[in-house]
């Protein structure tokens, strides 16, 4: 019940995007197509994971024990960087197809705030190993959906007739606001 | 004196970081609750940006290549955990409002789109220029909308109460879609400006700033 | 080769200077950190469990070790020169880590003072009704014999809906009640 | 503490490169560095008018297979693909150099609207509605897909027409794919006679709604001595091949033969180091191809 309730929290109440406002680039930037969205937003899945497995590991078995807790923030975004640049090697290596479909936004995650975020938040929130993996699902799901729910609207928003100065960047703000506002409504399914 | 007053005030206007270049918005919508937190986010950045963009310039010639994302990655991280450790000693308040977006400094778009974009390739007093403008416009605007959702949202400015008895506040402002709403407006004027001062002068009016890859720079996606 | 070593070379000086320079400046700031903590995560705690004070708590602060050697640091409270209540801070464990507790004694009839929640990380709504007077206050006044959840025969309600996040609070408490009688001797030598 | 502090970051920083540099030899994908440098090359503007998946799909394709040839990217200019065909060793037939071209004048000829139209500003979508909003159902309806789709800046919007920039025009033809109304066309840069209709219509369904359009009348292929006009499908073409290969005496019978003046000398675009320096707002005046001669 209570990974049920993480779940339901952390896609649509406290949705990392839209509540949490991580990973804001990716969500206002270049992304106008859904194809291209579930693109980078599969990416962001999996980075989100292996990132707070491997910073998991980073904070028990070094940070913690010999009092380093200050350099989480260093030591967390060389792991993420190099684990980037790793997969990135790899799939060229080694699934060649996958690479051609997630190549393009592989530089892209390690300035992406969500998995950085992910990672950090749940180290604050101090949560052991099995409930931080299912945050990391639940939480880069949620970016998901906000980014296809984002590119679809957006290709909505291509053929309307938008006030001048509205066009470009202030629609898709405002679009935004009306689509965070839409899930603050989720806030009451959790009592 | 002239380039390097250049490269400071083209921050402060002509390319103000999050209206004009559309970069680096986590912050801008997470953390502008109120001014007083626009402005202690912003003067951190001044002072990741600044010396990120410093130290990058100085040691721009030793560098591999092939390790540039990652050693200036290294850097700005370093300085964001000083700036995390002076924030904690010195203004803690401060530092549990601004919680996770702290740390998450390091992967803002600014910082590393200035270091790939600029300091990589100036030398050391215009990169600094540049890092004090483009930080003190950040800061600016951060402060700004900071103090225009404190207002609408709450009826105060830096805490204190200013507006009419009997105000009513919008709180939607101080919520999460405020940010996004205040932040549509405030660049829809902008824009709106722009194409007033075009029309004036009898020119085309400009195109409406995108967020976009271009702006960034910290890869080779926008290209 | 000469390449790949550069890059090693490079990338390690950048990572230890940042090392040394960042441990450096985490010494400097040790100090006015832990007195920033205090002063705003326990502070407003040791506020509300001790309402009438002449003395600050936080700055009389004192460490004591306790027989297993663990060190527990220990705020008095003092009114017209005598000490009225002791509280210290420790922990239970909660659903999401661990729970903060600041519980307050009377050293002279051994009665709890209150109790305030520090820290927590609980689902919100959820395991935060632990901070509500409907579960705090039940604290005050009682003898310190019975520290413990109803369910396991103790004089306290666990909320329901949230009890993990009681019992992690509750057993805080009791953790605090055992120090506590442990070190009484040496904090009425210590306040008198 | 400053020892430990130090290690560690020294650690993490050292098993990262290492890591890193380890992989960089495991899992070391032969990368023929021919493609980087055709990549290099080549525009990047990925307007995929080569036909492949962008400038990379291209680059792998054109090193790779020999049959691919280095001239298919029309984006570059001839020496993009002569640089292509070195890398490649490949030999290079010059590519004629091509430009968008719009066949309608409606302006000039007065083109009536059909409806008030207030739906999506998009040919697309206006097309659907009745044929457009034109009179003429073979008209440029000037909501600009193409401006959208051209990777290249090249096209700008005027009065409700579509202007082609010749000197940022590649010829990459992606408007012509997004125009609904195949009023444009690819023409060689270097093209005699320029033809400014695409109608199909005849006669009297072509006078009465523009005053600049073709009715087929047939004059200017009977009198072309190169025989490079003909009516296809009821529309008039030229074979530029042709016509340019008569060489320069025939005195563009054709456009004097004209009539209803759709056929037109073309003039050659400015020199690209002119119009760089020609700010955006003038681009449309300098656009000499589509001006009245």
């Amino acid at each position: 019940m209570e990974v049920f309730q993480l779940f339901i929290s952390a896609i649509f109440v406290n949705n990392i995007v839209l509540a949490k406002y991580l990973g804001m680039c990716p969500y206002l930037g270049c992304y106008k197509e859904r194809g291209v969205a579930l693109g980078m937003g599969g990416a962001v899945v999996f980075f989100t994971i292996m990132a707070t497995l491997c910073t998991w590991y980073i904070q028990k078995f070094l940070l913690t024990p010999f009092g380093l807790d200050y350099l989480q923030t260093i030591a967390f975004i060389l792991v993420i960087a190099s684990l980037v640049q790793f997969v990135e090697m790899f799939l060229k290596k080694m699934v060649p197809p996958l690479y051609a479909a997630l190549g393009i936004f592989l530089p892209l995650i390690t300035t992406n705030c969500a998995v950085m975020g992910v990672a950090i938040l749940v180290q604050r929130e101090a949560y052991d190993l099995k409930t931080s993996l299912l945050y990391a699902v639940a939480a880069s799901a949620g970016f998901l959906l906000a980014l296809i729910l984002m590119a679809g609207l957006r290709e909505r928003l291509d053929v309307c007739r938008v006030p001048k100065a509205m066009m470009g960047t202030p629609i898709a703000l405002i679009t935004a606001g009306l689509m965070s506002l839409a899930f603050m409504a989720f806030k009451g399914m959790i009592p | 004196m002239q380039p390097f007053l250049k490269e400071f005030t083209k921050g402060l206007w002509k390319e103000l970081p999050p209206f004009r270049l559309v970069l680096g918005l986590c912050p801008v919508l997470a953390v502008t609750k109120s001014a007083d937190n626009g402005l202690g986010m912003g003067a951190a950045v001044i002072f990741v940006l600044t010396l990120s963009n410093l130290i990058i310039s100085l040691v721009r010639h030793i560098i591999p290549k092939k390790v540039r994302i990652a050693c200036f990655i290294a850097i700005s991280a370093t300085l964001v955990v000083a700036v995390e450790l002076l924030m904690q000693a010195y203004a803690y308040p401060l530092y549990q409002q601004l919680g996770i977006f702290v740390p998450l400094i390091v992967v803002n778009c600014l910082i590393l789109g200035r270091a790939e974009a600029f300091a990589a390739k100036n030398p050391v007093p215009l990169a600094i220029a540049d890092g004090l403008g483009m930080g003190m416009g950040f800061a600016m605007s951060l402060t700004f909308i900071g103090g225009l959702r404190e207002l609408l949202g709450a009826g105060t400015l830096f805490g204190k109460y200013i507006m009419w008895e009997g105000f009513q506040p919008f709180a939607v402002m101080v919520e999460a879609p405020g940010a996004f709403l205040c932040l549509g407006l405030i660049l829809c004027a902008m824009n709106a400006f722009n194409h007033w001062q075009a029309r004036r002068k009898g020119q085309d009016a400009p195109e409406n700033p995108m967020p976009g890859c271009e702006s960034c720079r910290a890869c080779s996606h926008g290209k | 080769m000469r390449d790949i070593l550069k890059m090693l070379v490079v990338l390690s000086a950048i990572c230890s200077i940042s090392g040394f320079a960042l441990s450096y400046l985490k010494m400097i700031t040790a100090i006015p950190i832990e007195e920033q903590v205090l002063t705003y995560v326990q502070g407003p705690a040791i506020q509300k469990v001790f309402s009438d004070v002449d003395n600050s708590p936080v700055a009389d602060r004192k460490k004591f070790t306790l027989s297993d050697g663990r060190t527990i640091t220990l705020f008095p409270a003092i009114k017209n020169g005598r000490l009225t209540g002791v509280a210290m801070e420790n922990s239970g464990k909660g659903f999401g880590g661990d729970i903060g507790v600041m519980t307050a004694f009377n050293p002279h009839n051994d009665t709890l003072l209150g109790i305030g929640i520090t820290t927590m990380k609980e689902t919100p709504g959820i395991g935060t009704v632990i901070f509500e007077p409907r579960f705090t206050d039940q604290f005050s006044g009682k003898d310190l014999k019975n520290v413990a959840p109803k369910a396991q025969g103790g004089s306290f309600d666990a909320i329901s809906g949230a009890t993990v996040s009681s019992v992690g609070a509750i057993s805080a408490v009791s953790n605090a009640t055992k120090d506590y009688l442990e070190l009484k001797p040496e904090i009425l030598n210590t306040w008198k | 503490m400053v020892t430990v502090s130090v290690l560690t970051l020294l650690g993490l920083g050292f098993t990262a490169a290492t890591l890193l540099a380890l992989a960089s030899r495991v899992f070391h994908v032969k990368e023929d560095p021919r493609v980087e440098a055709v990549m290099d090359a080549l525009p990047g503007a990925n307007c995929g008018g080569c036909g492949y998946a962008g400038c990379e799909g291209y680059a792998i394709a054109v090193v790779n297979d020999p049959a691919v040839a280095a001239s298919l990217c029309v984006a570059g200019s001839s020496e993009v693909s002569i640089a292509v065909g070195e890398l490649t060793d490949k030999t290079v037939a010059a590519a004629e150099p091509q430009l968008s071209f719009r066949r309608c004048d409606k302006l000039a000829g007065k083109v009536g609207m059909r409806y008030e139209y207030h739906g999506m500003p998009s040919c697309a979508a206006a097309t659907l509605l009745m044929g457009g909003v034109d009179i003429c159902s073979w008209s440029c309806l000037g909501f600009g897909d193409c401006i959208q789709v051209c990777p290249f800046d090249a096209m700008t919007l005027k009065n409700g027409l579509v202007y082609v920039n010749p000197s940022k025009c590649t010829g990459c033809g992606a408007c012509i794919k997004a125009c609904p109304r195949n009023s444009l066309e690819l023409i060689p840069v270097r093209a005699r006679v320029t033809i400014s209709c695409a109608t199909k219509d005849k006669l009297r369904a072509v006078m009465d709604v523009c005053e600049a359009g073709c009715i087929n009348c047939g004059k200017c292929s009977k009198s072309c001595p190169a025989k490079a006009i003909s009516s296809v499908n009821n529309r008039i073409e030229i074979d530029h091949k042709k016509c340019l290969s008569y060489g320069s005496s025939c005195e563009e019978l054709c456009v004097k033969n004209c009539s209803r003046h759709i056929l037109r000398t073309n003039c050659p675009p400015p020199t690209s180091s002119q119009s760089i320096e020609t700010p955006p707002a003038q681009a449309s005046t300098d656009n000499s191809i589509q001006a009245n001669p």
